[in-house]
């Protein structure tokens, strides 16, 4: 395989593998694990398991509750990682960050939030819809961004609507103020598509949305880790992510909304530390954040998410975005050589994030899958969470390849060796 | 090499030329299942008799199938060995299917039960392709449940 | 303070507190710290810091949908920590464990899968409630455990009802059949007051909720952390409990319900690992507990969790009980031999768990937190999120010392010795 | 010792035996705080008057509040300083107080302006503290608030 091309020399380069333990070790029998699957969930590099750590060993009790030192130590540890987030993702203010226990929870606390708004009078009315209303999504969304407005429009009669697909991997944009109209209540699209790659417009669509009154709700657990964001400046009313996708932990999202309306968006999950006053008939609620944060939050995995922005704002999103994209391109460039072999996705690295999904004619992609995988290359493979986009382009499932800042462009060559060798094994046999 | 191992020939012949693939009438029982980690899915048909001891026996099986060779591979074989059967049987094999499939490799497969099946033996030892292997077998014994309740 | 006592001598000896680094810190100016605030959230023992990194520099990985060895790990440490803490609390089968967020959004799960079978035919209609069906919570319950109540009732319809409290800090069971009756749906309840340490008789109540066909959800947040459980024999038919309660992670909660009920319950949170096909315009669902874990899981947090119940499975339950109560009863008697301090809750440990709220006579318990902040002595303040019960005893906030393994008789001293000094201080200026 | 700062003799004096407290007539604005934590709760009422100068002058504050010493301490101290003063100027001691109490330590507060109420400084040092020492302030920030929209 012929694959040369500059990547950025901090990126993937061995000071920034070493942070990253788990890229040690050997898979199938003495291979050397070929981490492709960043896309799913990302490593985590040793400062970011050290802060938690810390954090645990040193400083852990409840937080905003407390009394006593180690309770205002924890809560400024968990306060500061908030308005660590709020600057890595460019909300206007830390309370605009609500932490959540993952991109498909923040989802859901949006639909659900707009549900609950059903009935409601005063400034919560205009998060509610019903029969005649409509919420659009796209046929790429990842099911997170999907099923909850399926469910919502379920409970409440409002109507779904989707903007299908192109030919050539894109948003079908040739109808906009048919599908965006006075009846839209809500549009909800990814940020970047985790299987195509495919980047929407969000801007435009935001200003459509925004123009007929919609709010618009960002899937943006694919865009973050990648590339430098600023949510107030895109003006999108709502964005969610994932820690773990991130170099953060699991059990951690966010969701970032702009404060003027997460003051008026009833409540989603209700209990402890997110109420004003509860007598036994009824309660009301605080002001966001915390009316959005019931109970004991992911106080440790938000300093850990803390510790993770850090490191990326060391490393540079402006480098993270330029290694990730070049090594897009080798693959994409690697792989689409290969007979047989085409991309599930845009063949160029134009308005294109890193998710590389590929198929191989004549072999089914989880056989691919296991041949890479008895080669140490780890690339996810299945319908990963997008059924319908899948359907749209005839097959149930595809082989993914998606990078982080530790993959090099090696790893992207022994992933096209991978994909070529298990031709040979299936063509020889 | 491992992947001999798991892609043994059998199982490539099977996946490539699959036995009794196709829907076929008449049958008693039809069910669908899907994988919903990788959408594979099976279509089933199942077709019983009367058996001279009274109980049930398996006429025919005929799937229509989308997935990877080991669900391919699977379905095949099973039509292949449940076939002619009783459908207790049928169901013996089934569970002793299940079992070696499960098994993470400690249970090898009875060779006299089980036939050809063996030759997915490998499979265990990949835990996600558990789901494919089994996908048909599922099928079939939803099919089967479905046909005694029918036949009574 | 003549407080001397037996204590079980494996809990709270050196060995065990060696187990927990954040003991050794000193608060306030060079005080050891003594942490008395475990029922809040617990400290966690270095062995399950270690599990939770062992896993994540060695095993990472997307769980339940990768075609590669460390997803197949990754799944398979998963699914281990399900088992275990299905064990541990006697479920039926691992698959009626469900790893949520959180106790409080175990709570919610519940409560917003009830309201999600509004409208439904078959299984799941049993779950639905509206006008003329009723809610029966009690007054001792925390906030997680009422408010979602509150607006299952709002949104359905349905009647929350509630039996009081005591003087002596009981459940009022005086009229049980006149609360449970044939239009009870649910009966949700503690398993233990976190305020008052009061056990309710679950296991009665629960007999008279299945009597009139009501499903019992128990908040076993507070029991599950200091006894053996055995939720099957208990009967409930859900509970609910936390990880950073019993030694483990913040960021994780349990859901166990019984498999059958399991089945028939519309799901909760919706997107991704949940779902049997998608479709643009419609979705079907999982079995249980996939179909009740939409999204990423807590994976990291259930491998530590899993080591948390290892670890307290190792010290014996028994032991930690005894521990607890031990504990309880020195602080029980070592309070209120003091004048002008008073128990908020039973002053024995007859029926009763290891919370131990108190007041002070003319000192506000947030003074009271502070001064004993001061000493080094760390408790909570307020009303613990369980407001309707102080208002049920005029009061709007209390002081509560709470017991971990960790803890030993001399910090009770060290909690007796610094309310007395708080006495004093106030006293003399 | 800490504590003796943090609960300044000005402090404990206010908090046994308040001023201004019990509820009065007349008023033109009437608001209640509670802090959420720990249940501690202030209904304060405002009786402005327009002044010489054409503004809006504090006429009296009184209050009922239930709470820990800092808050009641507060509240009290705060009445002290507020009343017969401009509308304009206790916005302005209110900033300052504000101020102090949240900068961690790091403004002992303007003494000139703040008076007795500089003994809170301390308060600053406990981030759990300083909802209490806030509490008051808040109920007469809002009340003030409606005052001026009631006048105009
Ligand atoms: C585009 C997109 N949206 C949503 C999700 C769901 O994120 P999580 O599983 O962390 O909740 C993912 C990740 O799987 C994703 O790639
Ligand atoms: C009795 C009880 N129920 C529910 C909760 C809520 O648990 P969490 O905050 O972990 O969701 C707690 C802990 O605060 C509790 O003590």
């Amino acid at each position: 395989m012929a694959v040369v091309a500059h990547v950025s020399p901090e990126l993937g380069s061995h000071r920034v593998r070493a942070d990253f333990p788990v890229l040690e070790r050997t898979v199938r029998g003495g291979k050397p694990l070929v981490y492709l699957d960043s896309g799913a969930t990302s490593q985590r590099p040793t400062c970011v398991l050290d802060a938690e750590q810390e954090f645990i060993t040193d400083h852990y009790a409840a937080v905003k509750r407390g009394a006593h030192q180690l309770a205002d130590e924890a809560t400024e540890y968990y306060e500061g990682a908030r308005a660590k987030v709020a600057t890595f993702v460019g909300a206007r203010q830390p309370e605009e960050i609500i932490f959540t226990a993952g991109a498909t929870a923040s989802l859901n606390l949006v639909a659900y939030a707009f549900g609950n708004a059903t009935g409601a009078t005063g400034d919560a009315a205009r998060f509610a819809g019903g029969p005649g209303d409509e919420i659009v999504v796209t046929e790429m969304e990842h099911h997170a961004n999907l099923v909850p407005w399926q469910e919502l429009c379920r409970r409440t009669g409002a109507t779904l609507k989707w903007f299908g697909l192109t030919d050539d991997f894109r948003l079908d944009l040739s109808d906009v103020s048919g599908m965006i109209t006075p009846r839209t209540k809500v549009l909800a699209l990814t940020g970047e598509s985790n299987v195509l790659g495919t980047l929407p417009p969000v801007a435009d669509l935001t200003a459509a949305a925004h123009r007929v009154g919609a709010l618009v709700v960002l899937d943006a657990c694919q865009s973050v880790p990648h590339r430098a964001n600023d949510f107030a400046a895109l003006d999108v009313d709502f964005a969610a992510f994932s820690g773990h996708k991130m170099l953060g932990p699991t059990g951690i999202g966010v969701l970032c909304g702009e404060y003027a309306l997460l003051e008026t968006l009833p409540p989603f999950l209700t209990g402890g530390s997110m109420i004003e006053v509860v007598y036994m008939d009824h309660s009301t609620y605080l002001p966001p954040p915390a009316r959005f944060e019931a109970g004991t939050p992911p106080v440790t995995q938000a300093v850990a998410l803390g510790a993770a922005v850090d490191y990326l704002t060391d490393l540079g999103m402006d480098h993270v975005e330029a290694h990730a994209m070049e090594l897009t391109g080798l693959a994409l460039q690697g792989l689409s050589a290969l007979p047989g072999v085409s991309i599930l996705g845009p063949a160029t690295t134009d308005a294109r994030g890193p998710a590389v999904a590929f198929l191989v004619d004549g072999i089914h992609p989880h056989d691919v899958g296991q041949l890479l995988d008895d080669a140490g290359v780890a690339v996810r493979v299945g319908h990963h969470c997008a059924w319908p986009l899948h359907r749209r382009y005839g097959v149930s499932a595809s082989s993914r390849a998606t990078f982080g800042v530790y993959s090099t462009a090696d790893e992207v060559a022994a992933l096209v060796d991978a994909v070529a060798g298990a031709q040979k094994f299936f063509a020889g046999r | 090499m491992r992947m001999d191992d798991l892609y043994a020939e059998i199982i490539l012949d099977h996946s490539r030329a699959p036995h009794h693939a196709g829907l076929r009438e008449p049958f008693d029982a039809q069910t669908h299942q899907v994988n919903p980690t990788c959408g594979d899915e099976v279509t089933l048909r199942l077709a019983v008799q009367r058996g001279e001891d009274g109980g049930l026996a398996v006429q025919d099986v005929s799937f229509d199938a989308l997935g990877c060779s080991i669900s391919q591979a699977s379905v095949s074989v099973m039509t292949d060995l449940v076939i002619g059967e009783s459908l207790a049987h049928a169901q013996k094999m089934l569970a002793a299917f299940e079992a070696m499939i499960t098994s993470k490799g400690a249970d090898p497969g009875d060779e006299n039960l089980l036939g050809d099946a063996v030759a997915f033996a490998g499979v265990a030892q990949y835990p996600n392709r558990v789901k494919c292997a089994l996908l048909g077998w599922k099928a079939f014994k939803l099919a089967a449940a479905q046909a005694e309740v029918g036949a009574t």
